[in-house]
């Protein structure tokens, strides 16, 4: 089984490189964060299939952070892309 | 598992050379992201899973929201300093350097003695005596404690940095633009749902710290980005620094870690040992103070020096 | 039994694998940010799913099993958040340029 | 061909790519962003040699693990420092270039020496 891990996590990690080519190609910002989500996703996948084939059940807690931590990337970047710093991307298509 | 060794090598070394050579600056910092995520990855396969949760709350979390920001900030910066770019000339020495550097590195690497040297089996020996089972652990808070007094101060010393490029008429103030909240918005949504489930993340990564992977550096980058999460929907806003239970949180940990050490050096004749059978309970208390000034202080950093001077 | 649950895990890993191919593919191929983003979203929360739901079985503690349950849900959660407020901000931007 | 040789190599290439990004980037961003290769690239070299030492029941040496810990939250700190002294120089002047002939800013300077 660990062959076939082993090989599962090599199999997302080529579909997370070639999402990568998003991050060279953009065109826009939106499109590079939204491929570092997708590698964010697929990063976790390829984790629990290595940590499985190690057998360390503290993987589960590496995958934990990483899953609390996913969006906050995502956040940062709308916060930051918002013309003022008080305006509310969120709020902004309920008017 | 070597071809598994590989392709991450490959990829990180490809997303390297992008964070280098990218021509926008925001593509840059994105592949930093998955870089840094990557890096998690070799950390576990290098079988260094504590270093795994640090790089996964540092370099996912806390680093990245960093520099997208600050990417975001300087966006119209950039037209001008492309036309800065050095010419032929410098560049290929760089790249000279660059190759001279690796090519270096490569044969240190190829060349490392054999049996490799390793503290490992002293580690092993001394642990008992320490009574935690992660030996991380015991090498941050026992072996190498010095170490981990002195990085607690350096981050303060970089939050002071921090703090003093602001302007004089804010100093004192709040860090970061104040965050307009929108109750009903996704965003206030999400920093409602994600910190409670974060605050026990946190606390568990430090709790299980004495006997498995995890730690007090772990769980503190967690609740600090938990808290970063609240201030930047609007639900809570960042404190002026000029607050003096801010003031204390922040010297508390390293305060009360200098004062165990002194407590060593008149109980057990040398600054940070522990007498023998209270190793284990001092080490506890290091950790609990420890933690909530990392905390303070890592969320501090990020949101920058003050720009706001209301201190109401 | 155990040749029985060997087969699950293959199963759903493999189908996993293949969600991730979906969602790259979509985000490789499909004609702007917004379908792109439905693409991801939808592609790779399967992908995971499957990929632990396949781990389940092997997992000795139950707390473990329970981390990567938590794992999937929080990947989820943090998805959809991700998406609505890029797709929000993106479309500020086309539409106030 | 093992783990610890792979990611050696790995670590070797990152450091040469992160002191080409160095010198050759104008920007200071992404003199932060090449430093930060740089560092990743050590950091890994020293988890190569740690995984190295592996033994007594470890799968890496434990003392370097532990202070590659302290050295990923140094150099954060140290990051967010020179993120924070950037914004400041970008408040100050409205541009963030390093270079000491470069034209005048357009805001005054008057309390940042720009060059």
């Amino acid at each position: 089984m660990t062959e076939f891990f082993g090989a599962a996590a090599v199999f997302v990690l080529a579909m997370v490189a070639l999402g990568l080519v998003r991050i060279l190609r953009g065109p826009t910002d939106a499109d590079r964060v939204m491929a570092a989500q997708l590698l964010g996703t697929g990063g976790i996948a390829a984790l629990l299939l290595v940590g499985e084939a190690t057998a360390e059940p503290a993987i589960a807690d590496v995958a934990l952070t990483l899953a609390l931590l996913a969006a906050f990337a995502a956040i940062a970047f709308v916060k930051a892309a918002a013309p003022t710093p008080d305006a509310d991307p969120a709020a902004e298509d309920r008017a | 598992m070597i071809a598994a060794d590989a392709s991450v090598a490959l990829l990180i070394v490809a997303l390297g050379a992008w964070v280098v050579v990218a021509r926008a600056t925001f593509a840059a910092v994105t592949g930093f992201l998955a870089y840094g995520l990557l890096l998690t990855l070799v950390w576990v396969r290098l079988h260094g899973v504590d270093v795994a949760l640090t790089e996964a709350a540092i370099g996912g979390g806390l680093t990245g929201a960093l520099l997208i920001g600050a990417a975001a900030r300087l966006r119209n910066t950039e037209a001008a300093a492309r036309a800065e770019r050095p010419g032929r000339l410098v560049r290929a020495v760089a790249a000279l350097a660059a190759l001279a550097v690796t090519a270096a590195l490569a044969v240190c690497v190829l060349t490392l003695p054999v049996p490799a040297p390793s503290l490992a089996r002293e580690v092993a020996a001394n642990l008992a005596a320490t009574e935690v089972g992660n030996p991380i652990t015991g090498v941050l808070l026992a072996f190498r404690s010095m170490d981990t007094l002195l990085e607690a101060i350096v981050l303060l010393f970089a939050l002071i940095g921090v703090w003093s490029v602001a302007p004089d008429g804010v100093w004192g103030g709040r860090p970061g633009p104040q965050h307009r909240l929108d109750p009903d918005g996704i965003l206030a949504y999400i920093a409602r749902v994600l910190p409670p489930i974060g605050i026990i993340v946190g606390m568990y990564v430090f709790w299980v710290g004495a006997d498995h992977p995890g730690g007090k550096f772990q769980g503190a980058t967690i609740i600090a980005a938990m808290w970063l999460l609240t201030v930047m929907a609007g639900l809570t806003d960042m404190p002026p620094i000029s607050r003096r239970w801010l003031r204390i949180g922040l010297v508390a940990g390293p305060l009360a870690f200098i004062a165990i050490g002194l407590y060593g050096a008149v109980a057990a004749g040398a600054f940070l040992a522990y007498p023998a059978g209270f190793a284990k309970p001092l080490i506890v208390v290091i950790e609990l103070a420890l933690m909530p000034s990392l905390a303070l202080v890592l969320a501090l950093m990020l949101a920058g020096a003050p720009q706001r001077s209301d201190l109401r | 039994m155990r040749t029985a649950l060997d087969l699950f895990t293959i199963v759903a890993v493999t189908g996993g694998a293949f969600f991730f191919l979906a969602g790259t593919a979509g985000l490789l191929r499909f004609p702007d940010t917004f379908t792109r983003l439905h693409a991801l979203t939808k592609a790779d929360n399967l992908g995971l799913g499957l990929v632990i739901l396949g781990l389940l079985p092997r997992v000795d503690s139950l707390v473990t099993a329970g981390k990567l349950v938590v794992v999937w849900l929080l990947v989820l959660l943090s998805g959809a958040v991700a998406s609505q407020l890029i797709a929000r901000a993106q479309r500020r931007r086309e539409t106030h340029p | 061909m093992n783990d610890a040789t792979i990611f050696g190599l790995c670590a070797a290439v990152l450091v040469g790519l992160g002191v080409y990004g160095l010198i050759v980037n104008p920007q200071p961003l992404r003199k932060i962003l090449a430093f930060n290769v740089v560092g990743s690239g050590v950091f890994l070299l020293l988890g190569a040699i740690a995984r190295r030492g592996a033994g007594a029941g470890f799968g890496g040496d434990p003392v370097p693990q532990a202070l590659l810990i302290t050295g990923i939250v140094v150099a954060f700190s140290a990051t967010a420092l020179a993120v924070a002294l950037l914004l400041r120089l970008h408040d100050a002047t409205g541009s963030v270039t390093l270079s000491s002939d470069a034209p005048p800013p357009p805001a005054p300077a008057a309390d940042v020496d720009a060059a």
